[in-house]
């Protein structure tokens, strides 16, 4: 595809945020999508994240029930979705309430007039008399008031539709106003829209006329001074696509699976944010992949540990809430020493908390969360389109040590897209399966479960394999034979092998490189999870004002990389941010250093990147 | 699921020409560890008996087990087996067999790993109706954590749990089972080896889950439980064996017969002039309403005028399994869009490149 | 628990004289967060119309829900309530009326929360059968969680999990009630205000665990799921409005009467020459087998000959509530050995003593 | 009650270990809680400790059947049931092969000759021609074969007892012997089989005549050079009671619930080793004590969490599988802010691990075992009778700051005893309630369920209050009024509050002391929970060997009491013993000395002083 109409001189600037803000109805994630491919085509970087109101639907117009969507975009490397924005859209008196504050001073506002009248004012919470776009409390920003509901009718008129469905093409005038302002191609929306209305011609072209009608209000109103242009991001030539953390996770579930030559088993219960996951695999039955819904999630992992029995590799997932009750069952995978991959999307606890809000508040608890000592493999996905080598790993990682691994996202990364320079299936690395036993894995024509080879892993003697029928279970067992014992240094025995097993994983991550920064310094920034976009700007926005920070980022958190402790210790300082009361902090401490100093957020919200350059450098100074 | 989407699954069967076995080639070098006197006993020497009559390769059964004296089964059975955690066998189960619709799965539980805390994931697996073959050992007791009341405990039954007898009323698992839509329930007891050998056959032979009630003496912490129904003296006058096609008869000289006066289990006496077999109730495996009736016969046994209470499988339909269903899905999905192409997937349908 | 028991938890009745009190005052300053046209909009109307016609103090009412968009419905009463998580409404209830019997306890829950993941605790709750009134949001789908599908969800209904549609069967609720011994079964809908409101009263009246099966449109999710029975056009021929001692008639003009052959409903056409009213089936809540025969007119309304859907009172039976039984257990142990002394406790029945 | 019996002279000595064995069916727990009380009536202070086989009953006279009970007594302050034991008596082959090693070189071995027949021999697995009783492999012991057997039958004859009735009475004879040789009365013994068998006097009157065969036989039989006296101990005077962990634990709760004069809920579901204390509670209901036997234990904790709400104590209870299915409940409980007392009695994990074995690796799991940040206090019990003081404690905290509180226990102090010098329920501390809601509790006409006090600690309006109707819940609340809140600063409020509240619990505990030694120097020993009594004893034995180190227990974890950095700040050395892989360890290196040294032990058997002394001589040398 390629951009139809020619570029005018636009004011060339190297990155902007715009965030799109209106009521759950006014299709404010469909536009933010399309303005997002039509950025990817015109080849800039871009991070972006959907603002979702709380789950239930509040009535029209209100507080609640605003939506938003947000983009930042550039001609160099973009690695999250912006602090504030350049340009805020709202579609009525309730998104400009909610939204303003990430708006920066003297930024754009393009107001939809109708969305302000005396009934949205009110169930806004805003006074009549109070009308923002009138009494001059926007003076300093640059304010458009555009009558977008009358501007879209009469374009649409003539297409003989009501007014309800003609006003359901609001979205797309302000796209096609957006796309001018920042001179997006507007062809692949067009053909979009063709394909998701081919069934009806009349909605198909009054969405098509009231795009251009935006584009074209754009270029004739005069109303801006001026539009943007942004030259295409200098980033490693290739093939790219956008994706979303969760459905990056799930095809990285399906590559691993199907480059192991098994059936991908996905056993779950729904729950925000991880559903997506389990409705992305649905549709992929094609592809050897099992999806149960299960009747809660104590059923949904212990379906996954009977697929993993029986040779599929088995997977579940969750979220806060439903991974407490999957604790017992992870203690018998563990026990059981079968493959099985447990996702965790995190989400604001504890309890119910604030579901559609991130945090990364359940490291200790896929430590800690189980009675006894019970140690799983933890690999943490660092940003959305990482979900899909993290889960690919995680699945890798499971199978060839035969133990289960907890894949942790988060809302944030879940929910949240980037181009991804997509790998070939060729380039992935291989998986060598533990479940081809035979005669050489007799002891004197028996086989023994709990026999290991020089790593500890155990082997993979499925069902259906004539003579190598074996008892497994939750209670201790003798090592080689699997045979309950109850004695006491055999329990001792295994709790260590337990213990190195997992240790002994640290040789398949190898060695940890930092992200940036030099080797060995005064300030380290130690990030792990879904907050590495936002440290990893930072650190080059600090590195570029000539402050001397180096950023490492853990991806594998349990066990650490080998070489963790050389690089804590090349460093004066570590600073660990995390969207949570500092729980890397603690195994940090504990282990490595017990100076670390904490940057701790916990408010259902990413760090923006200032949150981070302006504590170091407070530590620097 | 298909050989198609994973023929490494299936190798076991396929490297292995049909072997024949014999009860003894069922049996562990493990010491049976149940208490002496335990009904447990009897019903894995059954299994053990039946499981080579129908004719599955050994290597392909599985025995998954929760937590419970019961539930230490498996450890007994030289097949493939898993002793899981409590309640979730059966959740175990309908995984293992929806991925490998190939092998013979067995579900061990007892009375409070099915129907207290595996409750929920019992009623789900009728519902859901996999081809699973559960032997549920009731014993109306925890027996091993020794002696609290379980959800099928009768009421007034002291236990250490229950000091001055249950309050609770006790399931009816036959009514549970038909509520959740159960395809098959049968009733057997330890002490009746022959019937209970031809309920597990029943059981294996049904396609969809079959439940096997076994009535099972925990001869440590309660019983005598169910004497009533295995002692000689009151066995007959206690127990109605039912058959299909066959009218409900019972007694010392079967010499009592059941009528259904509407919906209303009447005893009559064969013996007594004016009463024949022909206007008796005549069992029918595949009548809801009837395995409803059925299964109500259940009252206190020790209540005058009590009716005897029904062994032999209460009811059987045909319904589609679940793996069957979840697979025919599955490999429709590859028929009417081939193989899936991992490099088509990752790639989606809207790229752009960057020179 | 007994006053003797325990005084100080009834300070607040004591404190207040019977204080009567509107709809009005049963709504709170929360605005209330479903999707314009849910469904739930109504029940919550009708529940607030109903409850100041019981004579309850406002006080002792509490509503204990679970998770889901229905369970959000204690914000929108000003009773007491717990908004609990997801499935344990039943469970959290259960020890609150145990405790509290003075309480007036209701439960709302939906079909995930009550059937899927609370299923276990909604089985034992039937057993127990503590005097709670249970408010079962029936709309066949996840609402809360964006549209997957439900244990009640139809078979073949494709949602955001099911795109290929859904492969299992779905619960009979009403059958499922019957089977776990459930002493109070309803069904009504939330587009027929009188009926429910009616019902909501009924089960307010039970004493004992009361299960009301609400039809529920969710307009986002899974619009119309119910429309055949709450439609002017086809409500008549769809819908069977129970009434104790009544003849089961439907139908536009009332026209359509229902006997049973045996166990099979059959309807007849009233306004044929030679059929008349006598030989009609009557409705008699009390008669379990009918109210196991109405559970099972609930056949694909789309299939040829289909039977209309029951709606009203299914069945209901005497059965002592659980927090009776236990506190009397409570009481009569009190009576026997006196209120417990806690040295006596500590002392035990083997002391000595170091000079 | 006196001994009527006078003591012979007999070899002073100042302790001694017995430990009785046979296989399960032999009375041997019957005869070590009665050889206790006869030695708790001689005023010996005392610490026991039955052994119980795994939960299924084995074969009669096999290893896995085999039943024992271990008691320390002394004339001076007892702690532990003690390492090895100086006097061994065993049923049977199976018994001695098991228990052997436990036994001191030159120890006594008592052996019922019958119990070592060719079939206990097989049953043991031991060569017909090995019978270790005539093989003089126990040569350097001080063996005793004696025919039990024949001899009880001898003294029972004449009641026209059958053999197998008249055989159950061989543990009497057993008893009786060994009362002889340690100069136990006899009493009380008789009266407690008068009263057992109070309806059968056959049964009665064999018992006690084995019981007295056994006395004269030691008396008259000449076998043994000598017997033993022990003083009585100079411990503190007053009136004593044997208590084992459970039962203490059980009246706790029912003290704590009868001082709040409240209704005791205790929710719960069966599993070993924590179904002692619904057992016990399900006897005492005119306490006004309510127990729920529930369908599993999610419905346990949320029963109990139902009845909190309705102004009832609640409380849970269980062990390491049943505790990870409470983790979700456990979230909302703390969100609640309700009062719930979470008991936790340890058994050796992972998974279903060995559930008659003890251990106290579920320490992090009761700190991080829930999603999200969720703080909760924690208290461990010490010793068999301070768990009625923890509980108590536990109860009166949950009760005072509105929050669930978790209890750890343990196998170990659960099933051991000692002897008890109990309170008055006067001497209890005062329970102050919230529930005491009024109009001052009103802002401007309304309740509002989360105003807090200076401690940060909620009201508890109770349903019943008119006035006061409240909606309480799981998901982010607003502070104060408790509504639904996706706010961000105040999620971040509303976390640093939960955290706080668990902190200001510092003052409620006070400051702590050391168990023993210098209040600074080289070496301390941070013990927590069932560690105790072993711990100490090792400590007194250090200190007379004239080792300088000194003693810390901790009762209070969560928080930790304020002036523990002090204390760890006075010490060279921190050594943490921990039946675990290093729980304490890791919270004590994160947050006060990143140098403590472990000591761990994972074989589901508690730490033997020796083990301890041994690894603080070599760390002091
Ligand atoms: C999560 C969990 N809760 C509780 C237990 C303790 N437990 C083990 S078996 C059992 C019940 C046994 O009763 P049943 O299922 O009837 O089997 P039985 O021993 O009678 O054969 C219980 C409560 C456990 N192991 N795990
Ligand atoms: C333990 C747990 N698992 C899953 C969820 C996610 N969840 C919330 S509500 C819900 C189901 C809602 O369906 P239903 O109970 O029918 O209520 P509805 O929204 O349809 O009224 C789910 C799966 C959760 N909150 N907690
Ligand atoms: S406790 Fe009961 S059920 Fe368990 S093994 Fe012993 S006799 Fe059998
Ligand atoms: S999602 Fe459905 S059930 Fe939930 S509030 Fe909206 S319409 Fe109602
Ligand atoms: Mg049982
Ligand atoms: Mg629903």
């Amino acid at each position: 595809m390629e951009n139809s109409i020619s570029p005018k001189e636009g004011k060339i600037i190297d990155q902007a945020v715009i965030r799109f803000a209106g009521d759950s109805g006014d299709g404010i994630q469909l536009i933010g999508s399309e303005f997002t491919n039509a950025t990817a085509i015109s080849q800039n970087d871009l991070g972006t994240f959907p603002d979702f109101p709380a789950e239930i639907r509040a009535p029209v117009g209100t507080l609640a029930g605003v939506s938003g969507f947000q983009i930042q975009f550039g001609s160099h490397e973009i690695y999250t979705p912006g602090d504030n924005c350049d340009t805020l859209v709202v579609m009525n008196a309730a998104a400009l309430k909610k939204n303003l504050s990430t708006l920066k001073s003297g930024g754009i506002i393009i107001a939809n007039e109708e969305g302000f009248d005396a009934k949205n004012l009110r169930l806004a919470g805003i006074e009549a008399g109070d009308n923002p776009l009138k009494n001059g409390s926007l003076d300093n920003y640059e304010l458009h008031t555009v009558n977008v509901s009358k501007i879209t009718r009469e374009a649409v008129s003539g297409l003989g539709l009501g007014t309800k469905e003609a006003d359901r093409c609001k979205n797309m005038f302000v796209l096609g106003l957006l796309y001018w302002l920042y001179d997006r191609p507007i062809i692949p929306t067009e053909n979009f829209i063709q394909k998701k209305f081919a069934k009806n011609a009349d909605i198909a072209s009054a969405n098509i006329r009231a795009l251009y009608a935006g584009y074209n209000y754009g270029e004739t109103a005069e109303a801006f001074n001026g539009r943007f242009e942004i030259k295409p991001a200098s980033i490693p030539p290739g093939v790219y696509r956008n994706i979303t953390g969760n459905i990056a996770l799930a095809y990285g579930l399906i590559a691993a699976a199907d480059k192991a030559g098994l059936q991908l088993f996905y056993g779950t219960y729904p729950i925000t944010p991880a559903s997506d996951i389990l409705h992305e695999l649905s549709k992929h039955k094609n592809f050897n992949v099992l999806t149960f819904q299960a009747e809660d999630e104590i059923a949904a992992i212990s379906s996954a540990i009977g697929a993993s029995y029986g040779g599929a590799l088995g997977v579940t997932g969750s979220s806060g809430p439903g991974i407490d009750l999957k604790t017992e069952a992870m203690g018998l995978a563990m026990m059981l020493e079968l493959p099985l991959v447990i996702v965790n999307v995190q989400r604001a606890g504890p309890s119910t908390g604030m579901p559609t809000k991130t945090e990364q508040a359940d490291l200790l608890q896929a430590f800690f969360g189980r009675h006894g000592e019970s140690p799983i493999p933890i690999v943490a996905a660092q940003s959305p389109s990482d979900c899909f080598f993290a889960a690919y790993e995680a699945a890798k990682a499971a199978l060839e040590f035969m133990t289960p691994v907890i894949l942790l996202s988060d809302g944030f990364i879940a929910n949240g897209s980037e181009p991804w320079k997509f790998p070939q299936s060729a380039e992935l690395s291989d998986i060598t399966l533990r479940n081809n036993v035979g005669s050489r894995d007799m002891i004197n024509g028996k086989y023994y479960p709990y026999q290991r080879d020089e790593r500890l892993v155990r082997k993979w003697a499925l069902p259906g394999k004539a003579g190598f029928q074996n008892r497994i279970g939750g209670i201790e067992k003798e090592d080689v034979t699997g045979n309950i014992s109850y004695d006491a240094l055999n329990h001792q025995h295994m709790t260590n092998i337990r213990k190195q097993k997992v240790e002994n994983i640290a040789a398949f991550i190898g060695e940890i490189q930092l992200d940036n920064g030099k080797s060995e310094g005064d300030i380290l920034l130690l990030s792990w999870g879904g907050t590495y976009g936002t440290v990893k700007t930072a650190v080059i926005e600090l590195i570029n004002e000539g402050i001397e920070v180096s950023h490492l980022h853990l991806r594998w958190i349990n066990p650490f990389p080998s070489n963790l402790r050389d690089i804590l210790s090349s460093f004066s300082k570590i600073i660990i941010p995390e969207i949570n009361m500092g729980q890397l902090a603690l195994l940090i401490k504990a282990q490595f250093r017990s100076d670390a100093i904490q940057l701790n957020k916990v408010q259902g919200l990413p760090f923006t990147v200032k949150e981070i350059t302006d504590f170091v450098r407070l530590i620097e100074s | 699921m298909s050989d198609l989407l994973n023929p490494d699954t299936l190798s076991g069967v396929l490297e292995n020409p049909a072997s024949s076995f014999t009860s003894k080639d069922l049996v562990t070098d493990q010491d049976v560890r149940w208490c002496p006197g335990c009904g447990d006993y009897s019903i894995l020497k059954q299994v053990q008996t039946v499981i080579p009559q129908l004719n599955i390769l050994k290597e392909n059964i599985v025995f998954v087990s929760g937590i419970g004296c019961s539930s230490r089964f498996p450890y007994y059975m030289d097949t493939y087996g898993i002793h899981s955690i409590h309640g979730r066998a059966t959740a175990i189960a309908t995984g293992l067999k929806t991925s490998r619709p190939d092998l013979s799965v067995w579900v061990v539980t007892g009375d409070g790993d099915a129907l207290s805390i595996g409750g929920n994931h019992f009623i789900h697996l009728l519902r859901r109706n996999p081809d699973l073959n559960v032997l549920l050992f009731n014993n109306q007791i925890y027996g091993l954590t020794k002696g609290q009341y379980s959800p099928t405990s009768l009421e007034g039954q002291v236990t250490k749990s229950s000091p001055l007898g249950v309050v609770e009323s006790p399931f009816n698992p036959a009514a549970l089972c038909l509520g959740a839509d159960s395809s098959f329930f049968a009733r057997s007891m330890d002490r009746d080896p022959k019937h209970l050998q031809e309920m597990i056959k029943r059981s294996a032979e049904h396609s969809g889950t079959s439940i096997l009630e076994i009535y099972q003496n925990c001869n440590v912490f309660n019983d005598g439980a169910f004497f009533i129904f295995t002692d000689k003296e009151t066995k007959p006058m206690e127990t109605l064996f039912l058959e299909q096609g066959k009218p409900l008869i019972f007694g010392e000289s079967r010499n009592k017969g059941i009528r259904l006066e509407g919906f209303t289990p009447v005893v009559t006496d064969l013996n007594a002039a004016e009463s024949s077999q022909d206007d008796l109730w005549i069992h029918d495996e595949r009548d809801y309403v009837k395995a409803t009736i059925l299964s109500r016969m259940f009252d206190n046994n020790y209540m005058e005028g009590h009716l005897p209470r029904p062994f032999g499988v209460f009811y059987q339909k045909d319904r589609p399994t679940y793996e069957n269903s979840v697979n025919l899905q599955l490999e429709e999905s590859v028929t009417s869009k081939g193989r899936g192409k991992i490099d088509d997937l990752i790639r989606g349908n809207q790229v752009w490149e960057v020179k």
